[in-house]
């Protein structure tokens, strides 16, 4: 299944070889060029513009509440360009529903959520995604009457706004990545379950995004399969794509993130580095159950 | 200007919709087959009364009795062998097919009872009988329907919401293939679902057949208020539904009172702006 | 590393379709001519199978590409034809003008009503439209200059002074009625092809793909930045426009309206989705199937009363239970012929092994 | 003694007829298969060799457009007979007239049929007369006078309710012109009109309140079956009890006045046509009980009203038909149909303008019209009784109006 | 035995699911099931529960052949699934959803609402909400439970811990004793092949519509099982 030539992330259409941004709609993508052309030495504006947009992603005091539950609690945390933040919690956390808030899925009751140093609080979930938030739904949402290869072809030309014949090669590649090549021209409702993570984790690259939200990509898969995911994941984070994973299998999240972020009952209770949380108590009575 | 004889008639009247209404809204709103047939079925119904009345002269309300069970049974076969294969996501199979069934009742029964204009007679006074309360008087055909409505409601409602079989309704609508893995029949359910919304029907018909003459072409004039009361009522709320007919009743009187011309249209306008202020109706279910 | 080979390739012609761009044309051209070589009755006949098809595929491309299943396209047809009376009867308007203010007067109510309908979704978006064609009815109605609720009919000789119509007269040497037949063929055919070619574009291009996402699940949609609510007001005020004009056009030849007429449910949407589902909802070529069926069927039992609506009614059940994706998908599941295919296929690669074993089915 | 040239014709007179067969207004055509059977069989036997080209409207105007034009292009008809209600008489002649091909029209108040058809029917100024397109039938100055007359032989306070829908029918009857309005105000009698109500209304409590506020005595309108009997019961349960209720079009047809039970009893009526008229048809010779009686014997359904009139269209076209050399020729037919004198089942007939105003007098021929009052029989059934006919004395009355009680 | 396969094959119109597939199932074993994506282990377990059209000696229950029966018999004879991807009925509240289990089947045994809110006490304070507002991993709390309010003879699992926390899945895995106790034998659909191996007594594993490995988890070895899964020896 593995791929000659290997899959990157390739610059948009509109972003310019040269390191100058000229997209207005795309400004905020500059942290992530930096870190592709990292060999020369930034112009004086884009250090600039580094300093302005340390964090890629910032929640403040962000409230929601579903009737009288309590999914989000005063949530607040940044995650700077490039970093890889895991965040794990017992299941009705409000894990899925933090996502749902920064796309825009679901309205957030009180807060802030700003991306790239933009309030975003309150922009359609479409706009979110073309200023560069990409993501997966927990529960698979193909097109079901489009095959797998036309469900890449809408993400990379709405979402990452190339032209057909760019956005064709690209999801040809990303096909070839995620191992659904085989299946590319099969009408997405005939994909079994795990098939349809893998889409989710296609259509949301295929988008090209400068933030990737993975909302548990890696239940179910076989160790062969965890890895490939894990290479998948780090190569994208290489390419300097900022990236948030929800994940219940501890080994491929804890072997990607730079950070882990703990919730539950909607609550912040622990930030940090992998390691130190996965040691902490509060982590291992409520999420793992082992007795201390 | 009586406003509030206004008020009353248009209440009275929106008892009489919410009957027309209570068997779709089943259909409808929790089987989420949108059923074109459903005024027609409610003239079958009452050429099946009136044949009864006629044939075997017995009082239009004891004919009812009969034809319940009987519409009970082509409900469940229509359900069973025809509808059942339209279910989806996709709305539009159902309303194709019952489009055609619309087209079809309608002239098998031109074909059978000519065009005729009839009337299911209720037995004289009744129909013209009333109860004098002061201001207003008030029919006692249009209490009575009225009264039916909200008996209809509340027994329905007990039904669906407060047994088993309720519950395997809406577990069927939901996801017939999982209810299948609970034991339910979803065609058996469906089947039944149906069957039970004809005896609604058969309710609707006699009133329908006793207030005014009803010939084999009117049943799809009706079924526009039948749609605006469930959908304002909210998909799946019986109450609601009874709510949305009362609504489109009082806006047609008021509009009448202030100028006939209006009348239909103030019914429609007051679905609009319900619709406006809540998209999903008064009532709407939690999930959908 | 730049130097990979890619040897994808995406197709979306057939050998079938490219074969059948030429036959369109050629088709174009005969359907141009006709009036040259087929008699009156034949025209009128096709003027009507042109002007349902286009009412069909206007409708199509809203329900089964756009999902928005509306009841309510008789509002648009009936408005344009109002729209039409008007200039022509009260404002001495020539009908060929009249029939573009049709289509212009039915884009811009949809602009009204559209806001009101996409608050709604799925069945209750066609209950709503409905709701909304009755009222603009009603409302239409009480429009006395041009009768209430009587009607009217157009000033005799309207379309006989037709603009053009004396120059076809004289050059094919026939009647006035029947040049103005000629005339409004014409622009039915023209109409039919515009329509046409323009929903075969939209569709190819990725807005078409984006439609199909849309309808397939919008908040995922959304999720991909795909803009569902722009694209469904394209459609919609797009259709109606044409649903507009093709009222119009219709009601030119009918020379007499009623609101009751132009509004009519059953004929201007119920008779369309009959045509679009028996011939095949979200393929081009279905609603082409369905109008000929439609039409094959009402001229051999027209003149049976109530039975032929009665058959009528019995084979659109009977079509939608055993052949859900209509003629036209039955035909080309078997075959996997289509004239103006969409799907977009990855071809070349490595190990693309299987390819769709439905490889037949759009996205419909 | 007239000649006769059709005989040596090649080939056959084709007439189009269209007319509602199937759908809501089929009632009135009910009786169409008995008539044409009838005019063939006639027909041959005076030696007129006709084609009857028979379309269905299904009641919906469109489709009577579309069939209108079937027949003139496909069938190529020499003349169009079209019968029962505005909502096909007026497509149907649209068409035609369009096409310039010679039309007879009937049942319809000649109002809805002419001025329905004006491009602008608000102005009476921009009304322009039909070229190929004639209609006989009363209209509603006579339907008026016949209603009056009636009201008058009842005691009341001439305080009169009106119910005129928003269709062809009810704008003419409710117009504040030609309608009923001026001519009740000239003869004193107060109308009480709400406004147009849409057809299929379930609840006209607005009406009854304005009619009990109004204390009206008299009902009058021109109603469709359900809409009458809604508007009768709730009018009685809301304790409303006019004397007289004059009521147009509901009560036509016995089944529909059975249909109210025995609160039909001493409704009244226009009577445009009954068995008691004392016509002969100018085909066949029968008289009017002779032709109610064929179809009931042959139907075994009790007469109605627009049987005589589907009758005497086809008596005119064969009248015509006889007189025209050469029925292709459209100008010619059309000269005939204007030259129109003959005694029909349903009365004299002739385009000679008599009693209509300028504006119409080419186009519209009138019929006679009475008044009647539907009385329960012993036993079940209804009959009606002519009890006016002051306005066509040579028809005779069974009886005096009688108030409700 | 219990439930066996006989030569099972599966198709979804052209296309293959299954080919020729013999498992079996003695009384009060765990049978565990694994294999790559798209194996073929969910369209197993569906023809097991009726969802799929058999050839009636495909699948034999009890000595009863059951291949051709639809899925509300099977159910009633006492084999029950909690299917891939929870299938909660939304217009349903929780608990409604744990009732509806016992529409077909209700027999009295260990299961019943309460020892169901005790295997799952964040159920009961959910108990009115609709299914659906749940949690994914609160969601597969509710399935799993309604599968067994109809203390059924065989339940089928399929990939019950997908996408549950840790503690979660140790409590589910470590109700099966408790499961296994009130008499039942059950069907493990497990990519997590760790815990498959743990509570089975037997394991299956699919490749490609066939099986392509049998036996229990002590006489497998890692090779064995990389080769079964890709067909290749690792
Ligand atoms: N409804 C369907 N229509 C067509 N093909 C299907 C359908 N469902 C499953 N398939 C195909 O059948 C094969 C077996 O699917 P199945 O769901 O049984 O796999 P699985 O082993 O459960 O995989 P996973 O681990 O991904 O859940 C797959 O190739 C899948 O794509
Ligand atoms: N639409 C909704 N309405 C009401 N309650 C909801 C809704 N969506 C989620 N919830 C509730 O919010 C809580 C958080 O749900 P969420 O899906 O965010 O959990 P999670 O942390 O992603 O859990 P898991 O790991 O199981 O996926 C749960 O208790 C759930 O029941
Ligand atoms: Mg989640
Ligand atoms: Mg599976």
């Amino acid at each position: 299944m593995a791929i000659e030539g290997g899959w990157r992330l390739r610059p948009r259409h509109h972003r310019q070889q040269d390191g100058a941004e000229h997209s207005d709609r795309r400004r905020h993508g500059s942290h992530r060029l930096k870190r592709q052309g990292g060999r020369g030495f930034p112009s004086a504006c884009l250090i600039e513009e580094w300093i302005r947009v340390t964090s890629v992603l910032k929640l403040e005091q962000v409230n929601k509440s579903f009737g009288a539950l309590r999914v989000a609690d005063d949530v607040s945390f940044d995650v700077p360009a490039g970093q890889a933040l895991g965040i794990i919690g017992p299941n009705g956390a409000g894990k899925s529903t933090l996502f749902n808030l920064i796309t825009g899925n679901v309205a957030v009751d009180g807060g802030r959520i700003a991306f790239s140093g933009r309030d975003i609080t309150r922009t359609h979930p479409m706009q979110r995604c073309l200023m560069g938030i990409g993501r997966t739904f927990q529960i698979p949402q193909p097109f079901e009457k489009l095959t797998v290869f036309e469900n890449l072809l809408v993400a990379a030309m709405f979402g990452s706004g190339a032209s057909e014949a760019e956005a064709a090669d690209a999801c040809a590649d990303i096909l070839a990545e995620t191992g659904l090549v085989r299946r590319a021209n099969v009408p997405a409702g005939g994909l079994s379950l795990l098939e349809r993570k893998r889409l989710e984790l296609a259509r949301a690259l295929a988008t090209q995004p400068t933030l990737l939200l993975l909302d548990e990509i890696a239940g179910g898969l076989t160790e062969a399969e965890c890895g490939q995911l894990v290479e998948t994941i780090r190569r994208v984070h290489g390419g300097g794509v900022t990236i948030v994973w929800i994940e219940h299998v501890l080994h491929a999240l804890t072997s990607v993130v730079d950070r882990l972020l703990v919730l539950d009952f909607g609550k912040v209770i622990g930030i940090g580095d992998p390691a130190e949380i996965m040691e902490s108590r509060a982590v291992r009575e409520i999420y793992l159950g082992i007795e201390v | 200007m009586n406003w509030l004889d206004t008020i009353v008639q248009g209440i009275l009247l929106g008892g009489l919709y919410a009957l027309f209404a209570a068997g779709l809204s089943l259909v409808f709103g929790i089987m989420r087959l949108v059923n074109l047939a459903h005024g027609d079925l409610i003239v079958l119904a009452a050429f099946l009364i009136l044949l009864l009345v006629t044939a075997l002269g017995l009082n239009a309300f004891v004919a009812a009795l009969v034809a319940a069970p009987l519409m009970f049974a082509v409900g469940w076969f229509l359900q069973y062998h025809v509808l059942n294969r339209t279910l989806g996501d996709d709305i539009l199979p159902p309303l194709l097919v019952t489009f055609g069934l619309s087209i079809v009742i309608q002239n098998a029964l031109l074909e059978g009872f000519s065009a005729d204009s009839r009337r299911i007679p209720a037995g004289g006074a009744l129909e013209t009988a009333s109860l004098d309360l002061g201001a207003v008087s008030v029919g006692v055909m249009p209490l009575l329907t009225f009264v039916s409505a909200v008996a209809v409601i509340v027994i329905l409602n007990r039904v669906f919401y407060g047994t088993a079989l309720g519950r395997a309704f809406r577990a069927t609508s939901d996801d017939p293939v999982t209810a299948g893995l609970m034991g339910v029949e979803p065609r058996r359910v469906f089947a039944t679902a149906t069957g039970i919304a004809m005896v609604v029907v058969t309710i609707a018909a006699l009133y329908l057949g006793t207030r005014a003459n009803f010939d084999p072409t009117i049943g799809p004039a009706r079924l526009i208020y039948a749609f605006e009361a469930v959908i304002i009522g909210g998909l799946g709320s019986l109450w609601g539904t009874l709510a949305g007919g009362i609504i489109i009743g009082v806006a047609q009187t008021v509009g009448a009172a202030v100028n006939p011309e209006w009348q239909i249209l103030a019914g429609h306008v007051a679905f609009l702006v319900v619709l406006i202020v809540r998209p999903r109706g008064l009532f709407p279910r939690a999930a959908d | 590393m730049d130097a990979t080979v890619r040897n994808w390739k995406v197709e979306t012609r057939t050998r079938a379709s490219t074969g059948f761009a030429v036959v369109a044309l050629v088709l174009v051209v005969v359907g141009l001519l006709a009036p040259f070589f087929i008699g009156r009755s034949m025209l009128r006949d096709l003027f009507s199978i042109l002007t349902m098809l286009v009412l069909a595929q206007s409708w199509n491309l809203l329900a089964g590409y756009a999902g928005l299943v509306s009841v309510g396209q008789q509002a648009f047809v009936g408005f344009g034809a109002y729209a039409m009376f008007a200039c022509v009867s009260l404002w001495g308007i020539d009908p060929v003008t009249a029939i573009l203010a049709g289509g212009v007067a039915a884009a811009l109510l949809s602009i009204p009503t559209g806001f009101f309908a996409f608050r709604l979704h799925g069945a209750y978006f066609a209950i709503g439209t409905w709701v909304v064609a009755e009222v603009v009815r009603l409302l239409l109605a009480q429009w006395k200059a041009l009768g209430g609720g009587t009607g009217t009919s157009l000033p005799s000789g309207a379309t006989r002074d037709m603009a053009v119509v004396e120059a076809i007269a004289e050059w094919f040497g026939v009647r006035s009625s029947h040049a103005s037949d000629i005339l409004t063929y014409w622009l039915a055919l023209l109409l039919a092809a515009l329509t046409i070619g323009a929903v075969y574009k939209l569709l190819r291009t990725r807005q078409g793909l984006g439609l199909a996402a849309v309808r397939d699940n919008h908040q995922a949609a959304a999720a991909l930045g795909v803009d569902g609510a722009r694209l469904r007001w394209v459609i919609y005020v797009g259709s109606a426009f044409v649903t507009g004009l093709a009222g119009a056009l219709i009601y030119v030849q009918t020379a007499r309206i009623s609101p009751d007429a132009a509004f009519s449910v059953v004929d201007w949407t119920a008779y369309v989705i009959f045509i679009v589902v028996i011939g095949g909802i979200g393929t081009i070529e279905g609603p082409i199937v369905g109008v000929l069926v439609f039409f094959v069927l009402q001229n051999l039992l027209a003149d049976y009363g109530s039975w032929y609506l009665l058959v009528l009614g019995l084979i659109g059940i009977l079509v939608m239970l055993f052949a859900p994706r209509g003629l036209w998908g039955l035909f080309s599941d078997r075959t996997g012929i289509q004239f103006f295919p969409v799907r977009r296929i990855l071809t070349g690669g490595p190990a693309i092994t299987e390819s769709s074993h439905q490889g037949g089915e759009p996205h419909g | 003694g007239l000649p006769m040239p059709a005989i040596g014709q090649a080939s056959a007179v084709r007439l189009g007829y269209v007319s509602p067969q199937t759908g809501p207004l089929a009632a009135f055509a009910e009786a169409d298969n008995f008539i044409i059977e009838g005019f063939k069989a006639a027909a041959s036997a005076a030696g007129l060799e006709a084609e009857v080209i028979v379309k269905d409207s299904q009641s919906n105007p469109n489709r009577a457009a579309e069939v209108a034009g079937e027949l003139i292009v496909d069938d190529e008809i020499n003349l169009m007979l079209v019968a029962s209600t505005p909502e096909t008489t007026n497509p149907v002649t649209t068409t035609c007239e369009a096409e310039e091909i010679p039309c007879i029209s009937t049942v319809a108040p000649w109002q809805p049929w002419f001025i329905g058809q004006q491009a602008n029917p608000g102005d009476p100024g921009s009304w322009q007369p039909f070229n190929s397109a004639f209609h006989f039938f009363w209209g509603l100055e006579d339907v008026i006078a016949v209603f009056t007359n009636m009201w008058a032989q009842v005691e009341t306070n001439k305080s009169v309710g009106g119910l005129f829908p928003n269709d062809g029918d009810g704008n003419a009857w409710g117009d504040p012109n030609v309608g009923f309005p001026p001519v009740l105000a000239d003869q004193g009698y107060t109308l009480t009109d709400p406004g147009r109500y849409q057809n299929l209304t379930d609840d006209f409590s607005a009406q009854i309140n304005a009619f009990k506020q109004a204390n009206c005595e008299v009902i009058t309108g021109v109603m469709i079956p359900p809409d009458f009997t809604t508007f009768w019961n709730q009018a009685k349960q809301q304790g409303f009890t006019p004397k007289v209720a004059s009521i147009g079009k509901a009560i036509l047809f016995p089944q529909a006045v059975e249909a109210l039970g025995d609160a039909g009893h001493n409704l009244s009526s226009e009577v445009w046509w009954s068995p008691s008229h004392p016509f002969k048809s100018s085909l066949t010779g029968a008289s009017a009980a002779d032709l109610a009686a064929g179809f009931t014997e042959a139907t075994g359904r009790p007469w109605t009203q627009p049987i005589g009139f589907v009758h005497a269209l086809f008596e005119v076209a064969a009248d015509v038909m006889k007189r025209v050399s050469d029925p292709t020729d459209s100008a010619a037919v059309v000269e005939a149909i204007a030259a129109t004198k003959l005694d029909t089942i349903v009365g004299p007939l002739a385009w000679d303008g008599a009693n209509l105003p300028p504006f119409a007098q080419k186009n519209v021929a009138k019929t006679p019209l009475v008044g009647g009052q539907w009385r329960l029989k012993e036993g079940g059934g209804y009959d009606l009784v002519i009890t006016d006919n002051k306005t066509a004395p040579n028809i005779p009355t069974g009886g005096a109006m009688e108030a409700i009680a | 035995m219990l439930l066996e396969t006989r030569r099972l094959s599966a198709r979804y119109g052209d296309f293959q699911a299954l080919f020729g597939v013999d498992i079996a199932l003695g009384p009060g074993e765990t049978v565990a099931v694994i294999g790559a994506n798209g194996a073929g282990k969910t369209t197993l377990l569906r023809s097991i529960a009726g969802v799929l059209a058999n050839a009636a000696d495909e699948i034999v229950f009890n000595g009863e052949p059951i291949g051709a029966l639809s899925a509300p018999k099977v159910m009633a004879r006492g084999i029950a699934m909690v299917p891939e991807g929870r299938r909660l009925f939304p217009s349903l509240s929780v608990e409604e959803n744990l009732l509806i289990g016992r529409h077909g089947r209700a027999v009295d045994g260990v299961w019943s609402l309460e020892t169901i809110y005790e295997l799952f006490p964040v159920l009961r304070e959910r108990r009115d909400n609709p299914g659906t507002a749940l949690s994914g991993g609160q969601q597969q709390m509710v399935a799993i439970g309604r599968a067994l309010m109809s203390n059924p003879r065989v339940l089928l699992c399929d990939e019950i811990s997908l996408g549950l926390a840790p503690v979660v899945i140790r409590d589910i895995y470590a109700a099966f004793p408790r499961i296994l106790a009130s008499g039942a034998s059950v069907i493990v659909v497990e990519q997590n092949i760790g815990q498959a191996l743990k509570v089975a007594d037997r394991v299956y594993c699919l490749m490609e519509g066939r099986v392509t490995l049998t036996g229990t988890p002590a006489s497998l070895t890692r090779d064995d099982i990389h080769a079964a899964y890709f067909g290749v020896a690792a």
